[in-house]
């Protein structure tokens, strides 16, 4: 399945947050999004998942989604919305309670995404009691219960440690590989944007607008042990992201 | 429906089986925000009273069960013409507006207080729930002994109405207020009544207002009960009066002034709603 | 088959006459099957009749009985109880401290707070008659309205009103204590005030005429037991036990027979024989209603009464 | 006080002025929560008891102001021993059993209603404010005509009584789910009903209980004005009758009734709610 | 002013979440916290704020605090705590109410952390108003807002992009530069903990115990132009990380 934006700009009020915004995540690819804080990340992706309607533009969808896909466009939460009345387990069931699956699929989905994010141990117990790096896992456990076509996730990762996030961008990484999902990730963190994205769009200060596109061909299965020729690349982007909040600090102090 | 609401039938939208065409994506937000129609509610009533006016003139609605609204409309002009609308109003607003102050007032202190403090909860909460069910017309005669037959007795009758639900309401939504602000609020140091007043006081606000409109009602229907001790003037003394006469078209008139009021009532309570909590989006 | 018929209460002992009826067996013999339908107060009874729930009820004339009346739904057929001069009647009492205050005789009402229960209830054209005849403003007496009777006595003893007439049993009970004074009797200012009536709805009038007599039939002759036993006590000890006995099934139940026996005693007021209705008075009453503005004006004494059951006079 | 709370002496530790030795870190958490002292109620009430005992013995308390307990407690004995107290018991836990369910369910579905659509909001909420603040004893003569003066009338007194708080409590408890969450539901696709059911239902459930609360007291309340209407047995006809006959014992004895059967019930929903609601921790 | 942490252990019911953890932060001390998710490290910055008491040990608190300090012991939560019907400034006018300062410090006081952490523009913002890094930069400038003598900080720019990072620990050690306070820094950033910490904790997997302590005695404000140096130290944390990982793995592994 493939994501088209089409000139899409946006206003909170009189709060202009992004400007004629355009790209296409082809099938299969996932292209991660950066930006200083404030830019309209968050906002773009939710005009991707259907979550809000852009003042101007459209955001389109092509292509059919791969069987068993229950819920093919699927939006990780930047804040995991985690039911409080729900155990960690009844947060994944919630998303698959709808879909009429035998209870034993069920269960095998369950045990199986709990597994891989290592909540196996915690099922039973209150999102109260998870810390902030569990939460975040609960929220990616239940994001690749209902095998989506395409993830829309807002920096997914950027609660957990160091290396919690490494082993689960290997995991994304694997699953791509077997089921070739597209994406589009939001992160703040260079290292996995060009570690992840066969595509970055970097976005300028807000009101936010394709500053620059920057294509990576390495396979992503291969760039855990090409790290080294990425640093080019990503000592591009921090270059790029400096000017920008650079500029930034320069217009505050002529505020002042 | 002009709402932003995903009807049912638009909700599961999009399943594995879809076309494969170019396509917008389908719009699943919104969180069941809907926009406000001001003119449903008004059509709504004029309805109910067209449809009510016609039953009873065609004789569907026997005289007995209910006078048509056009006759109930007549004793209010007699109201009006005596002048008698002005005393009856003044004598119950008053009553209304003081009550319905004390009892909001000392509901929220109290409630406020079972919400802070185990000691107040264990000692005052059983009492709450052995007295709010006490019904306030089986004790008239020791109100009027307690009271006497003059104002006293009238507001004491309302305080003791919107005290109880106020205290319930106030100390559930202290018990829903996010431990975690206050736990902050504790860590910066903040003094205890800066805590009470900026954190938990705006955190139980909604569930405080709710109980508002709860009570306002309650008291709103305690006039006649207030009103049925030695009151010559007020709605609910003009209303007993009615009904011991069975003056029907008297009867839905005050009912009627009740329901007006109860209306501006929540009207106001409505727009502190949106004033206050505008932070709620 | 018996007909069935439900008959509205009171828990008071001046509706132990249908009780007797009933107990006796004189509805049965008339082929009546009677259902005792429990009221807290006089006025749901007359709704309830309008409203066809019950068949038969007894209570004083209000203003929404001639309301009801006036609407085609019920209508006054007999009397019942009423202020004769050999029994004792209702009686005008004050608080203790209205008559420190120099309150001993009706007359001295002028300027007091009289309770009632509502305008237009049967105190209040008592009130009214009473400033009549001691020769007063009707204006100069305060009227309180209470609602219901526990506040007017709970108004009265703790001398938060002044004055109030009441019946003899309720009236006694009040006197025995310190905060209650009597002054005066009501049948000196209303002679043969027709105080309760029976009604039935004008339904059964029309549909039912034969069944309307046979039940008036029956509650004569239970009026005549009552009379004989609690008002003239012309009956046999044992006989008045068992009646009693009988009328404590209903009224004064919740306490054990010892302690209900004296209050059913105590105060009866005559019910007229045969039914018989004091129409003279029952016109005066209506008239006093028009003119207290509590019923409309177009109101007539033939909308309120079917004279044609029992005697009048 | 035995609390986690901190008390408003203890909240200001620590000013920069400090002591500068070793000192153990001072505790400022806690959340202003609290441990239950399950004990501090029965000693209350025992208290109350006795002083009024003591107060009405000793003559401060006129016998015409109050019964002594003493002599209430013997009306109660004279019930049980006449066995009319389970009668009048039986009668009245029916008619509120019956009429709170209707009322609450019936209360919640509108309640859901006019949270989640915008027609019925804008139809049905002005209603709500109009009819609440109608008192049922105002209608008693309309509710005899038209529910007759059988079990009808009494649980429709109690059904209308219970229906309109609950509304108000439940549509505000929908207003106040976080819409984040209720968006995380439509992103996943999921079901209208899934989201009202698992999402929109259990966010508001906290206020729905408190309202809960509320309807219930009210409904004993109106066992009153519901058996006023041809009740041979009931609390409500026993504290009535008590009432005509100014036998103040038993109208107290019968009140305590009403306050036993409202302690019950709160003490379910309080138990309902630590159920429920085990999440909030 | 130091705080001292003596043999602290703590169990949630039946969950041994740490065990005898000891180590002391100097006065000017940074201190940094890691180990993986799950481990306590949440936990235990709650145990040094006073916010909570663990099962057995103690924390103590030695010296005084310096002049001007609102708040010496001052805690910036994971999760932001931002009261929701404040505006941007009233979250941080909040803390300073309760100490009678004039209008014109409080005002001036207020001003300056806004500035310091680019949120002037946004003083009237509502928090449902704020991306989820402008969420965090308001919970930084309530806590500058009070001076605090010690910071104790939970992930605190985990939500934010790496330049808006880069320049905020920039403003740490530069405020650090000038008034020599001491924190407890918890992050899952390795190089953050290597820029900030003087002194790093190295917790293991649940229930955390002190793996290592490494100390580093670069200065603070010469770290940003000698991070080769520090490479070393990162690496070295890095491995200590990954076999913590490895262990739990093999665990999960035993277990499932
Ligand atoms: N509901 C809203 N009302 C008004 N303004 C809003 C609203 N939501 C977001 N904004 C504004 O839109 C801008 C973009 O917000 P967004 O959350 O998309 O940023 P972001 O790029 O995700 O930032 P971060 O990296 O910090 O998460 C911000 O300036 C924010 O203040
Ligand atoms: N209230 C609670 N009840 C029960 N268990 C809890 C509670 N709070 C935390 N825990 C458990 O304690 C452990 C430590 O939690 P903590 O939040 O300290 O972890 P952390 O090291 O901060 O993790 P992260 O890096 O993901 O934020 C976790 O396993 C968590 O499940
Ligand atoms: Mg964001
Ligand atoms: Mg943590």
């Amino acid at each position: 399945m493939e994501l088209i934006v089409e000139a899409v700009s946006h206003q909170y009020g009189a709060t202009e947050v992004m400007a004629d915004i355009s790209f296409t995540i082809g099938s299969g690819e996932i292209v991660t999004v950066i930006g200083p804080s404030g830019c309209g990340k968050s906002t773009l992706l939710r005009f991707l998942g259907g979550l809000e309607r852009p003042t101007s533009g459209k955001v389109f969808i092509e292509g059919a989604a791969p069987d068993g896909s229950l819920n093919p466009l699927t939006y990780v939460f930047q804040d995991f919305a985690l039911l409080p009345w729900r155990t960690v387990e009844g947060n994944v069931r919630l998303v698959l309670d709808d879909h009429r699956l035998s209870a034993s699929h069920t269960d095998e989905i369950v045990d199986d995404v709990l597994a891989r994010t290592k909540l196996s141990e915690f099922r039973s117990a209150w999102p109260r009691q998870l810390s902030g790096g569990m939460k975040q896992r609960v929220a990616i456990a239940r994001a690749l219960a209902v095998r989506p076509a395409v993830m829309l996730m807002d920096e997914p990762l950027s609660a957990l440690d160091s290396q919690t996030r490494e082993l689960l961008m290997d995991d994304l990484v694997e699953l791509w590989g077997r089921e070739r999902f597209s994406a589009c990730y939001v992160t703040h963190n260079l290292a996995e944007a060009v570690r992840l994205g066969h595509r970055i769009v970097v976005l300028s200060r807000r009101p936010g607008r394709i500053r620059e596109v920057v294509d990576i061909d390495v396979p992503l299965s291969e760039r855990a042990t090409r790290m080294a020729e990425l640093e080019v690349t990503q000592r591009h982007l921090w270059q790029l992201m400096r000017d920008e909040a650079r500029e930034a600090d320069r217009e505050l102090l002529h505020v002042d | 429906m002009s709402t932003d609401l995903a009807s049912p039938a638009a909700q599961h939208a999009e399943p594995a089986t879809d076309l494969a065409g170019r396509r917008e994506v389908p719009f699943r937000g919104g969180g069941f925000r809907h926009r406000p129609m001001w003119y449903v509610g008004p059509v709504v009533f004029a309805g109910l009273l067209l449809l009510w006016e016609l039953g009873s003139r065609s004789g569907v609605i026997s005289p007995i069960a209910l006078p048509a609204p056009s006759e109930a409309l007549g004793a209010l002009g007699d109201l009006v013409e005596t002048g008698m609308l002005w005393r009856h109003l003044s004598a119950s607003l008053s009553r209304l507006a003081l009550g319905w102050s004390i009892g909001t007032c000392l509901g929220i202190l109290v409630g406020l207080a079972i919400g802070l403090f185990a000691v107040a909860r264990s000692a005052l909460s059983p009492l709450v729930s052995a007295f709010f069910p006490i019904p306030k017309i089986a004790l008239l005669p020791l109100f009027i002994i307690w009271f006497g037959i003059g104002e006293g007795s009238k507001v004491a009758t309302l305080v003791f109405g919107t005290f109880f639900p106020t205290v319930i309401a106030t100390y559930s939504g202290v018990d829903g207020v996010d431990r975690n602000l206050i736990r902050m609020g504790q860590s910066f140091g903040l003094k205890w009544r800066s805590i009470v007043t900026k954190i938990i006081l705006p955190g139980a606000l909604p569930a405080i207002l709710s109980g508002a409109r709860i009570s306002a009602s309650i008291a709103i229907i305690l006039l006649i009960a207030a009103e049925m001790i030695g009151a010559e003037y007020g709605l609910g003394a003009y209303i007993l009066m009615a009904g011991s006469l069975f003056a029907l078209d008297q009867l839905i008139a005050g009912v009627a002034m009740l329901s007006i009021i109860g209306l501006i009532v929540a009207w106001l309570i409505g727009r502190a709603e949106r004033k206050l909590l505008d932070w709620r989006l | 088959a018996a007909d069935t018929v439900k008959v509205g209460l009171l828990r008071l002992t001046s509706h132990s006459p249908s009780i007797i009826a009933a107990g006796n067996g004189y509805f049965a013999d008339e082929g009546i099957e009677v259902e005792f339908v429990p009221f807290q107060a006089a006025q749901p009874m007359a709704v309830a009749i309008a409203s066809g729930d019950i068949d038969f009820g007894m209570t004083a004339i209000s203003g929404g009985l001639v309301s009801l009346a006036q609407k085609g739904a019920v209508k006054v057929i007999g009397g019942a109880l009423m202020e004769t001069p050999d029994v004792e009647g209702q009686k005008i009492l004050v608080s203790k401290a209205a008559h420190d205050g120099g309150v001993t005789t009706p007359a001295d009402l002028a300027g007091q707070r009289f309770g009632v229960t509502t305008a237009g209830s049967s105190f209040h054209y008592m009130a009214h008659k009473i400033a009549d005849g001691a020769g007063f403003d009707r204006a100069d007496l305060r009227i309180v309205p209470l609602q219901k009777v526990p506040a007017v006595i709970a108004a009265l003893k703790s001398g938060q009103i002044d004055a109030w007439s009441i019946v003899p049993n309720i009236a006694d009970a009040l006197t025995a204590g310190p905060e209650v004074v009597e002054i005066g009797k009501v049948a000196d200012y209303i002679p043969g005030y027709q105080v309760t009536t029976v009604f039935t709805s004008t339904r059964n009038i029309e549909n039912n005429r034969e069944l309307v007599e046979r039940f008036l039939a029956a509650l004569a002759k239970g009026i005549d037991d009552y009379n004989a036993a609690l008002v003239d006590k012309t009956m046999s000890e044992a006989d008045t036990a068992a009646l009693v006995k009988m009328v404590h099934e209903y009224i004064y139940n919740d306490q054990p027979l010892e302690k209900a026996d004296p209050r059913i005693r105590a105060g009866a007021m005559r019910i007229n024989p045969g039914a018989r209705l004091n129409l003279e008075s029952v016109e005066d009453q209506l008239a006093w209603f028009q003119s207290e503005k509590l019923v409309p004006a177009d109101a007539t004494i033939d909308e309120l009464v079917d004279t044609s059951f029992v005697e009048t006079d």
